[in-house]
């Protein structure tokens, strides 16, 4: 039951992002993209754990967390398009992907920038007496910015209901973590902080779901913020759809156990062919609906240019 | 009978009024809930209001200021209190990457109603880093608003219009202005963005003065009245929106234009207030000058900071050379450099 | 023979000369020593001066900032590398309130040979945070120096002399200049600060074109010439110290001046190049235009995006208005916007 | 012998601060002025373990560290008054002290912002095969800027030679350190980094002279970082002259072991008579010597105002 939701999310996201990635060189989708793909489950894992009013924000690889917060799809195969109908009506791009009815507030292409907005939403949260919580996910490289070490100590001083969701895939472009911080113990730094932190294998999808569920139950309860790291490995080139091991900062060998440890694969193979198949079609439905919508849809008008920079009150 | 308040009181009487009408309001920054209240413009909020809606920080201005962000797109409401304009610097990535952009970025579908007081530091040798003023920089950023007001009466009217609109504005107040005393009525009203304020009438040059440089304008204007120029003081009280049109009103009629600016000229509010004036007009039938900081590091040391800041002389000569650029050069004898300020402003 | 090089080309001849003469000069930033180089602008100096003299940093732009300030206190000079612009406003208190300030608040003690180069981002959909181009929010700030060559050559000359000098300097490169071809001597030699150059000759209207909007001017130039116009074009190259003369001379000539930024308008580099051309003429015997970016957050969808850029047409459009007030409204049939230049400027 | 030095210099920075507490009223210091009283000894202690050619950075509460590390003291309170020459020329004010060729390196309003030029000094140096180590010196409240994070991070991946002192006086301005942050481990947030860090006591001037000794040590032989923890106590209000306790945010009784643990005091006592007085007329002669100086000195001519922005080639 659960991992059929968890395949149908994960084979969603996966095969958008293929979809994506075939488009792109025709030029319809004319702005920097963020692959996902070898990491979604960092995503469904966590998300699959929250309520549709808890809320998530993220960064500019966003295609993974808007899809598992459930995010609409065809609104944002439009936004990768320009379209006037797009989640941000094309002026956001594939970087900066929001759904407000389903708790995406937003996701930004300054690395570490979302961090803080993410713990004063979870203030806010806390002062309304709402019951929800904030999950905010954010790269290894991420942790390098003062604004996570200054988010951390806020959320953590004014026990807010936040869970940070560190997906660390080892890389920040083309460095590797190691060259950029002594160790790598980034739980350890948000340890000393003074709160619950776990190290999870991110590409573990009931086990994240199992970790998120109690820690979200722990935060909804007041309990105050928790922080996962969630260890994975992205398979494309960092910004773009191709592979990249021939460029020399990381090798095939180190990607192996990342692709034998792929969980879309995993999930496959424990479903039964019938359930699989339904579960694939159907997807492949919405994907083929949405790309064709997006083809369809018109681009804004030139005056929409003007529009949006300030609200009228 | 005037009801008279210092434009200290008349922003903590606005705050007040506002976090007592919407419970979205809520006010935070380092030391607004200390004994000191931000020169009083905060003092007894804590009492009034609870430690959810009036609170310290840490030091971390960068996230503090996302905080805010992330808080109002959740529906709140939040004042964030810089007691240095200087400060803002640690926090320009969230400000103009996140704040100025959000509605834009996601097409409009959120916005950001943050106000952000940032107080402009002078005297006292305050030094190098705690004596700037940077409106100029988030003037140059489309999605913000930039307001600036100078008498207690817009300063009450436009805290309010600032916390009860739905953007980001960055609400500039100069550490001399909070002595400036001024009628303010009791009731809750608001002041309009991008209406400028004649301050007092003239038909040889407008003086248009911004923040603390209003009330030296004014000043200005006496010394000038005494070599026989009338001068027209106008008050952009915001500078996003910018409301041109009152400048050019005065300046078809005196032809004359100085721009006191509270803050350095290079890429300044000078600079685009005579910049658009002059698209504005159509071209440029009409003489403009600008003053403001020396073009250097604001020194402690008394000699030098009395020479770095612009004053009622400077403003008075520079407008006395331009309608007289053939006259000796006149400036008129320094008065002891304010350091404390009574200042009634007609509006 | 013309020895020809592309902008990119010319930058990296630069840095690797000044690093082989002078063992303290360094390469940092995000991503310098990577395989794509930025944008094969430091390509290879890892290998030639190894990773003590060539190294890339964690994300941590403000502390990164302030290193290369501290190494450049002790003597170094640091070359610190952003492959967006956008990435300074996190390192605005570091460059303002320390790079800036330090040699006047120590009366002298130090000085700081920074050089901070600074990419604006175009093209693809960037938006709202890859695309910004904030030169005049540093033009505003005494204690630095901001320059913005437009040709390989001034690209290699400037860069030298930047490393050269002994104070900040802002070092602002536009993306797509990076393809521009043109002739580059092989020998090491300066560009001085504060002269800007004429790139094209003419005697109807001055176009002053920042950065990519100078290969802009250019074209717009051809335009303007199908017209009968015969227009101007004027590179800047350093904004901070403007070389005002080179544009009074001009614009004495043909009455009539259009400022092109690449760049938001308000309180940006146009608006003061056009206040200070008054102040220097001492009056308004010209008529002056400005065009940059559109007043709103840069949109990622092409036909927005579009609209949101100045090009040649709209430059060719205002200085056609600017001289022929009375004739209907003329602009040239749009090219197809550029994603890539190939441009040889004359120098 | 160590303990005269020691007290010749804590007694110097204590008088030299109340004389000019005392002139303060006057208006002859015309600028915001943060005393260290109470503290000096956090200073004293360190710099008297550095060699001359180490390197400090400080915060504008300077005085003290100023004097520790050798500053001029003419020059010092000749700043103070705003003379031409003062230290900075006048420019500089009581918050931004320097004095290069004793190594006190600068000392800025924007707390925590000369953490990471400590930083980039100290990587100067090792890049200089220099034999030196630099001092960096911050407040309680500096480890709440993100700035502190990316440059212990920092300096930590390039074990640079640097002693990072936290003087945590509990206080900033008026808020107690467990109102900003979660929990008052500042070490264990430092040690996360993976470098030596140890907590001491402050006022204990011999205890830190000697644990400096040996951390300087293994810093100039290519250590790496390591961090201090500097408990101690700020006796005079935040910026400004006088005692503050009865403004509510601080008690008398709080204070008063850190006043009976008073290091001018407690040194004063272990000297024999003659020696301290000795030491007390030499510095006496030394203060009215360099105010008299100071008071007798010309402010910078009008024309010094644009000089100093950058420096001409
Ligand atoms: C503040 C900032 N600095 C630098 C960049 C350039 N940049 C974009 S993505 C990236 C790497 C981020 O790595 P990580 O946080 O690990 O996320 P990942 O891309 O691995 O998902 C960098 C350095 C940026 N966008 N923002
Ligand atoms: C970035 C910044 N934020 C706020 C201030 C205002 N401020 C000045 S001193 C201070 C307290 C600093 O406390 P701490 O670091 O513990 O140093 P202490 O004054 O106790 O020596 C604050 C908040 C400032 N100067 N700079
Ligand atoms: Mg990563
Ligand atoms: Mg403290």
């Amino acid at each position: 039951m659960l991992s059929e939701q968890f395949y149908e999310t994960l084979f969603l996201i996966r095969r958008v992002e293929e979809e994506a990635a075939r488009i792109y060189p025709t030029d319809k989708i004319r702005s920097p993209m963020h692959l996902s793909i070898g990491q979604e489950s960092v995503s469904v894992g966590v998300c699959a754990a929250l309520r549709a009013e808890d809320v998530v924000f993220g960064t500019y690889r966003c295609h993974a967390l808007y899809l598992a917060k459930g995010g609409d799809l065809k609104k944002m195969v439009a936004e990768l398009y320009g379209k006037y109908s797009g989640c941000a009506k094309g002026k956001g791009g594939s970087m900066h992907l929001i759904d407000p009815a389903a708790g995406v507030l937003g996701s930004s292409a300054i690395v570490g920038t979302t961090i803080p907005q993410a713990v004063g939403y979870a203030l806010a949260l806390k002062y309304q007496r709402k019951p929800a919580i904030v999950a905010c996910f954010f790269g290894d490289g991420a942790v390098e910015e003062g604004a996570f070490h200054e988010s951390l100590n806020f959320a953590v001083l004014k026990k807010l209901p936040i869970l940070f969701v560190c997906e660390n895939n080892f890389y920040a472009i083309h460095s590797h973590i190691l060259t950029r911080q002594p160790t790598a113990n980034v739980i350890d730094r948000a340890k000393a902080y003074g709160i619950p932190v776990a190290q999870h294998d991110g590409n573990d999808i009931a086990g994240l779901h199992t970790a998120t569920k109690s820690a979200a139950d722990a935060i909804r309860n007041g309990g105050g913020p928790q922080f996962f790291e969630c260890l994975t490995y992205r398979w494309r080139e960092h910004v773009g759809i191709a592979e990249d091991y021939h460029t020399g900062y990381r090798t095939r060998e180190e990607a192996q156990p990342w692709h034998d440890n792929d969980p879309v694969a995993k999930l496959a193979a424990q479903l039964d062919a019938q359930q699989r198949q339904a579960i694939e079609a159907r997807v492949e439905e919405r994907i083929r609906e949405s790309f064709a919508y997006a083809e369809a849809e018109p681009f804004p008008e030139v005056s929409a240019l003007y529009e949006d920079v300030l609200k009228e009150s | 009978m005037e009801r008279i308040l210092t434009y200290a009181q008349a922003l903590l009487e606005g705050t007040e009024q506002e976090m007592r009408r919407d419970p979205s309001v809520f006010v935070y920054g380092l030391g607004v809930d200390d004994f000191k209240g931000i020169f009083g413009t905060t003092s007894g909020l804590l009492q009034k209001f609870g430690p959810e809606r009036v609170f310290d920080t840490p030091l971390s201005e960068d996230a503090m200021t996302g905080v805010g962000i992330g808080a109002a797109l959740a529906g709140l409401r939040p004042i964030h209190v810089h007691i240095r304009f200087d400060f803002l610097l640690l926090a320009m990535n969230q400000l103009v990457n996140i704040a100025a952009k959000s509605r834009y970025m996601y097409g409009g579908a959120v916005s950001v109603p943050l106000v952000v007081r940032a107080i402009i530091g002078r005297s006292w040798g305050q030094g190098a880093q705690h004596s700037q003023a940077l409106h100029s920089l988030f003037m140059h950023i489309p999605g913000l608003r930039v307001v600036a007001p100078t008498t207690p009466y817009d300063a009450k009217g436009c805290l309010i219009h600032s916390i009860q609109d739905d953007n980001p504005v960055i609400f500039v107040e100069h550490r001399l202005l909070h002595f400036v005393k001024g009628h303010v009525p009791e009731e809750e009203y608001t002041v309009p963005f991008g209406a400028a304020r004649v301050l007092a009438p003239g038909k040889d040059v407008t003086l248009v003065g911004i923040s603390f440089m209003a009330v030296e304008c004014m000043r200005a204007r006496k010394h000038l009245a005494a070599q026989g120029i009338d001068a027209e003081v106008i008050d952009p009280i915001s500078l996003t929106p910018l409301d041109i049109e009152t400048i050019a009103k005065s300046v078809r009629k005196t032809g004359h234009l100085v721009v006191a600016d509270n803050a350095w000229l290079s890429c300044g509010a000078s600079a685009e207030i005579i910049t658009r004036l002059m698209e504005h007009m159509g071209g440029t039938a009409f003489k403009a000058a600008r003053v403001g900081f020396a073009p250097v590091t604001c020194p402690p040391t008394k000699i030098l900071e009395d020479n770095f800041y612009p004053g009622p002389e400077t403003v008075a000569s520079l407008a006395h050379s331009l309608l007289r650029p053939n006259a000796p050069k006149w400036t008129p004898a320094a008065a002891a450099k304010p350091e404390a300020i009574e200042f009634r402003g007609p509006f």
